[in-house]
């Protein structure tokens, strides 16, 4: 109780961060549960309510900022890393949250996204990944299996699709990390390494539309098949599911179906070189969860400013006057 | 460099154009004469115009680079419509401007570079000065390039570097031959080339030979001194349009206490705007180069939506991608600055030449009923008071607000009476700092009874959390709302809002020394020059006419119409096909006529005089 | 389900209204009625009128979807003003959908629903059967939920899936009520569930309760029979815009013998074209789902360039992020059909809901002076003919076209006279194969005399190997010019190319029975229903009024201003604040007056015949 | 000279390449080098000039389409990948090149380029990376380094750069490679082995722009440095420089001192898993040049053609008059 946030004083709770508008996803959408967790996880930020801001683009996920009682803007197609870039660099006193789908983040939105992650702007990105475009009632997205059959492609989508976690480390992120909608202790365990650093988080969540693609991920999710299905990463510790064990090899890593193998790769989330969290994305089922990848860089918004205090040391202030009259004047009597 | 032995004439007025290849620095030679003709304290006015490839082989007609300048012992509202000396550097150069040229002008032409080779490339099968092309024209001949390689030569530069100075020389010749002052410009030399001092000792070589070749030489019979202008008393500089902008939107930035935030996205005739900006960290401003025009003015609205004025800078191709979001600013209703240096369209267009067709884009080129007022400076220096206006309206009604300039107001330049700070005009962001519904509740769509703006609150200010976004809002709450009634009241309350700035902007005046015009000429944007010069030789003739000129493009001052209903015709000369006449036409019913021209140049004040002056035949 | 005990009862016309969650399928219910009432021979229209949001919670206001159908024996021009009867599946469907009942109009209300806690809500506080609020209604009071669950009980289903059925109970009990036909219906519940038979006979059973309890019971005391309608022989069906567009688009391919390209992204309510177009894989038609709009008319320029027609379909925050590109399509002069269904706006607006305040950034949106045709269908099925009117214009001209629909034509539907293939236009695609300069050169801009088209020479053909650009070029050769007498010329050029195709539309025609009216009313796309009907029940009044209805927004007809300058007084009625208006006043200087409504809606023909009834007073 | 073109014969040489307009490039210019060796290498096609088209956006790079005699294209900023796949997809018998520079390829048009190559659309993509924005005089690219002092950064510019390769290695591209603009032989090289496939090819070219940014790749280009500044991959050969070996590390691969190090890596261009090439893309100083990835794939427009075909076959040829009646009509007598 140290702190006070427009007469609510901290810690906050959940409550807190729950506005007072109707929920309009469709009842049993993943969404909602990361909403829950979300607003649960907020209040071990300790920050003051004011002080957090969610931007979103359009989609169902981007409705998200509408039911957090923090600051928000529902913005437009794909642009929420830009319209946030620009909030975050001019007011590093703010936790900017972003949240965007598989088509708001990468398909219309892709090059924002990765331009912010390579920048390190001081965002937190949740990128709810259902594998469909839900809002506008079904289409693929970049992220459907090939082959998906979809309004849109009625004999089958012809793209191989992005995996997002290669994406961005091959746009040099320096933390990533994934999760699932309703393992809320992952999620929150995830969210928690996220606000531990500076400068961008990629969280790659992936999410249920029950409506448009129900099930996508339900094997990792199935309390008889999730050990299988899931890697849960451990900085420090080996690498394996219930009944694998990842392993190098020639080009990558690789599966071996032993859980118990002795050369299971131990988990280095904080190697410099992207590769090795490259090599962890290739791997599918069981599919690696939890973080990939999170080394220091110092974030864009305090080069920024550094850049500034910097400019007001060597040349002082700016003195407006002295900015108009420049070097070359002349006087008329 | 000040001994006089040639008879002195005075003029009152000259023009004179530099031209050469793209590399020959005919920019540099241009910057300094008017650098030198401001101290001296003409009035004058500039007009760089160059190729949109960056150095296109040298000796092509495509490669040519040219710097226009007029300066006189009055005003001068326009670079000159035909230069009196042009410097030629090469073939490419004389084949290119010569249709620029009156019969009797002047050509300073460098003779060492009309080699047979070189005047093939350009088409001259023969050399011109031979067949009767340069009959018409008063042709010196200087061997500009050997003359520098000599005077060089003691610099123990080589040739190719030796050859580059010879733009200085052309300078030192021009400087002699209108009494330019050189102090300065060998000082430039000096700063300029301070690492390098054999370059720098060359430079002034080259120059100095210019200036005594003219002194010594019989090529010129006459020398010529313009007397200062009379100006209004006061500091002046000379100034670049897209340099006073830059400083009009820190000026704002400084008298609103609003940290200044530039995102942008590098585009001709726009990116000084940027490199002006990003060497002012000092004032605190933020420049973010984008990775596109679509971020760099997300990027603006999210600092917008932080608290600080957000300013995205581009040119038409820039805008067209910028659309959307300027959407969401209309319905998030915060304040935003779009710059828009208007450069010759359609599409990439003509990158490096000026235009005025982007007018009815940022009028009404949106999806939906989504007005955005429109400001325009008319000169250069004139875009330092534009910008203020532009934030100005943008934070006083939290709406986005165009501010229309050209690549002829950018890159052109004038002397500029240099402002007080304390006199410039404060703007006040009033922030929302307390709930303003009952029970402590934020109403973000709540308006204020005057202005129609809604309230501003920064994240950070505690109690005022809220949502705004896209979507179409209720009435005052600003939650999400599809119902009928409301979507009505909204896309009228966001018109009236708009319409409701004519308020606060000053009444159209009009210029009509007699009072007894019946023909009035309403210009907008960088137009204004050439209409005052034409109006002004009308008027020296004997004949009557009326002046307007528009800064606000939407709204329109209140008084607009009435103006115009005042006069039996009115003339609306613009570098578009006719885009404020169709505007003046829709909204007012007058049957405004436009003079049209889309030539990538700014008017020629002779043509345009023609024009009116057949217009006001017609009206007798 | 043929027997009939009760009274039957001729009506003419009649409006139904459904309207429930967005879960409860009432689209469903509407189109099969539809589908129903089509075969039957009345005339009809519709509109389906739901919320952005996929599946909002059950039970809310923002959740309820409705869908309005208007049929009658004689022609039909709007989905209706008012409902004869709402079909109300919950409180949230009563309340929202109450304000559009005339005073004596039927409820059927799904009175299962009318707890407690659903009541509140939605804001009753008590039950609204109780307190007076329904007093002014007939109110028929029907369990559905019950009723359906009992009948369903049979097959076994779940009560959760059990409840599902209801839309089809309803759909049984308006069938009942209107004589509609049923076998089609249970034909189409087999097809659509024959991999369910559980949930297919739970239908079938739900729907024949609905009939039976309309027979049987005494809420109904009469059902209602409405003659078919007078229509021109030949075959019909029932068609959506969007399907018709598509359908267009196809058939435009198959006369021109040029495949069809779609790059598109998807956006509401444009998605289904895309994915009608999906499905046309067997007319070699090629849809390419793109990462963005910007892609998406990419690509469809692209198709373009090797000789496909290129079409990209989108709304209007999509043309605003396809600007850029259009603007290159224009300077490239390639042909290029942008389908825009508009929906309210600006910014993402109301993305469910209708509206025309596109037009001005479809005309004028654009960096540079950019002239693109744009042609507007008038109603769902008259998308078709637009749509190959569009594409005629773009391969004919070599130009992008855009073709304005909106949210009302996309999903409102209507019968169609099916067209004879043979009897529609044939594009002729007349691409270059020779080279058309001396010395066997290819000039890409050397323009067909008549139509000013350049040729167009597809990637493929040797020796037309050529290159095209965004960068002005010059007349003629197509190369690079920065030449600023050939920049104005190539500026008028593309817009005397696209004034012209006046000449190749039919004039605007005049529906003024007497000949007498003194005023006209100017309408452009789906506003022509409206329009239609009030002026017919004016001049069913015995007023004198005159319909004209633009097809062709740019350019216009060439005889729109005498036309307009016939009348004392224009009335334009629009979907936004006055965009046609704008246009017309400034074109012809005519003193049109607007009549406008922004609200996510198609006008009501009484409200807008009260508003032409109040001019024509003014008139007198 | 089996075939013929327009009236010239095949073999073509490359005059018939050389379009009739004036190069307007600065003299010194790192593309007259490379549009020499394109010029050279297109009639080692055997493809008929008027088979061939060069899709372009904006930027000095992009002015090259009209130097090349065949069909061509110049567009708009950063568009070039979306043109072309419409072009490509609908013209499976033409061979389109897509030429692009860093800030039109990798700012602007970043996300075409990437989902171009995600869906293996049948291009060939040449980025000349010059580090810098040419054609708007000299601001930094979003592959300049970092701190670099441009008009647009006096104090430096504070973005981490894309590496091009991870980033497209990240976008599941199937062919990627890297040359330098003076290096005729090897970008031939290259060139050649693009051209061997189906689908994307993803080639960067190192360029000198010697206005803006002079001699960024000089080391790698000076005799007395370059063998010792690069990495010439070649498949099934050890992975050195003049002066280092190639080994795996823990994280990836790592650089050793020693030229003839036994644990020397054998390049395999063809691994299924991007893995290694991408952890070969991370190297630098020695910097590896020639074919990171190529694996097989089939294209977007052979796909789209199937579906096309199968369509026809299993429903018929669409008929017009059927498809407007559709399945519910009635007849009005
Ligand atoms: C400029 C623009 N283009 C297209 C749309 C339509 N649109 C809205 S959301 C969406 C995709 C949503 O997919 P995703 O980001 O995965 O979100 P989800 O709904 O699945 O959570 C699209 C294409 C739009 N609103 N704006
Ligand atoms: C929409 C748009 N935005 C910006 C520009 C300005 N512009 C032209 S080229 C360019 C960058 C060029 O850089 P690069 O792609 O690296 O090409 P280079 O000139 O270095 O070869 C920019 C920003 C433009 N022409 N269009
Ligand atoms: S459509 Fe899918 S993603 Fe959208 S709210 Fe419904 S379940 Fe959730
Ligand atoms: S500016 Fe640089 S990249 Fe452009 S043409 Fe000149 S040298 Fe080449
Ligand atoms: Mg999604
Ligand atoms: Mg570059």
């Amino acid at each position: 109780m140290t702190a006070t946030t427009g007469g609510t004083p901290l810690p906050l709770t959940k409550k807190d961060f729950t506005s007072d508008q109707e929920v309009r996803w469709c009842p049993g959408c993943g969404d909602y549960a990361i909403l829950s967790t979300v607003q649960s996880y907020l209040p071990s930020l300790g920050i003051p309510r004011e002080n957090v801001v969610f931007v979103s683009g359009i989609g169902c996920s981007s409705r998200f900022p509408y039911y957090v009682d923090t600051y928000g803007m529902h913005s437009i197609h794909g642009r929420a890393p830009a319209i946030a870039t620009g909030l975050a660099v001019s007011r590093p006193d703010l936790k900017v949250f972003v949240v965007t789908g598989d088509g708001d983040g990468l398909s219309i939105g892709g090059n924002h996204l990765l331009h912010a992650l390579r920048r390190n702007v001081n965002i937190t990105i949740l990128l709810f990944n259902n594998q469909i475009y839900g809002l506008t009632k079904g289409q693929y997205s970049p992220t459907s299996e090939f082959g998906k059959i979809t309004k849109s492609t009625p004999m089958g989508s012809l793209d191989v699709p992005f995996n997002p976690i290669s994406l961005v480390l091959g746009a040099e992120a320096s933390f990533v990390a994934r999760s699932i909608d309703t393992d809320r202790a992952h999620l929150t365990s995830v969210l928690t390494a996220a606000a531990a650093r500076e400068g961008s988080a990629f969280i790659e969540i992936y999410q249920n539309c029950n409506i448009f693609n129900d099930n996508a991920f339900q094997a990792m999710k199935d309390p008889a098949s999730r050990d299988a299905q899931t890697i849960r990463m451990v900085h420090g510790e080996p690498l394996r599911s219930a009944t694998t064990s990842v392993i190098r090899g020639p080009g990558g890593l690789m599966l071996v179906d032993d859980p118990a193998h002795p050369d299971a790769v131990i988990h280095d989330a904080h190697s410099v070189d992207p590769s090795f969290a490259f090599a962890l994305s290739r791997l599918k089922a069981p599919t690696p969860i939890g973080v990939f990848r999170d080394v220091p860089r110092t974030s864009y918004d305090r080069l920024m400013g550094d850049q500034l205090a910097a400019a007001r040391e060597r040349q002082g202030r700016g003195d407006l006057a002295s900015l108009l009259a420049g070097n070359d004047t002349w006087t008329v009597a | 460099m000040t001994t006089r032995d040639k008879p002195v004439e005075k003029v009152s007025r000259v023009v004179i154009r530099f031209a050469g290849d793209s590399g020959d620095g005919m920019q540099v030679a241009g910057d300094r004469f008017v650098a030198e003709t401001a101290t001296l304290g003409n009035d004058l006015s500039t007009l760089p115009d160059f190729p949109a490839e960056i150095r296109a082989p040298a000796g092509t007609l495509p490669g040519v680079s040219a710097f226009q300048v007029q300066f006189a012992d009055t005003q001068v509202m326009t670079p000159g419509d035909r230069p009196d000396v042009l410097v030629a550097m090469n073939p490419a150069a004389l084949k290119s401007q010569l249709p620029l040229l009156a019969r009797g002008g002047n050509i300073v032409l460098n003779i060492d570079e009309l080699t047979r080779r070189n005047l093939a490339r350009v088409g001259y099968d023969v050399d011109p000065r031979t067949d009767g092309t340069l009959d018409p024209y008063v042709v010196h001949e200087v061997p500009i390039t050997t003359l520098t390689v000599g005077a060089v030569a003691k610099t123990g530069l080589g040739r190719k570097d030796a050859e580059r100075c010879k733009n200085f020389f052309a300078l030192g010749l021009m400087s002699w031959l209108y009494h330019r002052p050189t102090a300065g410009t060998l000082a430039y030399i000096d700063t300029k080339f301070a690492d390098q001092p054999q370059v720098c000792a060359a430079n002034r070589a080259a120059f100095e030979a210019g200036w005594s070749f003219g002194e010594t030489t019989e090529i010129f019979a006459v020398s010529y001194q313009v007397a200062p202008a009379t100006m209004a008393p006061g500091t002046y500089r000379n100034i670049s349009g897209n340099v006073a902008l830059a400083y009009g939107l820190v000026a704002a930035s400084e008298r609103s206490g609003l940290p200044l935030f530039l995102g942008s996205y590098p585009i001709t005739p726009a990116s000084d705007i940027l490199h002006t900006l990003s060497a002012l960290k000092r004032f605190g401003v933020r420049t973010f180069q984008a990775e596109d025009e679509i971020a760099g003015i997300g990027a603006a609205l999210g600092a917008a939506f932080g608290g600080a004025i957000g300013v995205t800078t581009t040119s038409g191709p820039g805008v067209a991608l910028k659309t959307e979001t300027i959407g969401l600013a209309v319905s998030l209703e915060l304040p935003l600055v779009i710059v828009d240096v208007q450069r010759g369209g359609p599409s990439t267009g003509l990158p490096t030449k000026t235009e005025q067709a982007d007018l009815l884009q940022a009028v009404l080129g949106r999806n939906g009923e989504s007005p955005v007022p429109v400001v325009a400076p008319r000169s250069p220096a004139d875009c330092f008071h534009a910008a203020i206006e532009a934030v100005r309206i943008a934070v006083t009604y939290r709406t986005p607000v165009f501010l229309l300039s050209d690549g002829y107001l950018a890159n052109g330049s004038e002397p500029w009476l240099i402002p007080d700070p304390a006199g410039l005009p404060i703007i006040n962001p009033d922030f929302a700092t307390e709930p303003n519904g009952d029970n402590g509740a934020f109403l973000p769509y709540a308006r204020h009874p005057d202005t129609l703006a809604r309230p501003w609150a920064l994240p950070g200010t505690p109690g005022l959390e809220h949502r705004i976004g896209g979507l179409e809002k209720a009435d005052v709450t600003g939650d999400i709302s599809y119902d009928p009634a409301n979507h009505d009241r909204m896309v009228r309350l966001r018109a009236a809002k708009v319409e409701g700035i004519a308020r606060s902007i000053p009444p159209l005046a009009v210029e009509d020394p007699s009072g007894a015009a019946t023909v009035l000429v309403l210009g907008w944007g960088s137009t204004y020059g050439p209409i005052a010069a034409a109006c002004a030789q009308l008027r020296a003739a004997g004949c009557q006419v009326a002046q307007a000129h528009l800064r606000h493009l939407a709204p329109f001052p209140a008084n607009t119409g009435e103006v115009l209903r005042g006069y039996d015709k009115v003339l609306i000369p613009e570098m578009n096909l006719g885009q404020l006449a169709l505007l003046v036409r829709a909204k007012f019913l007058v049957d405004a006529v436009g003079y049209n021209q889309v030539r990538g140049l700014p008017f020629s004040a002779t043509e345009l005089a023609e024009a009116i002056s057949a217009l006001l035949e017609e009206d007798q």
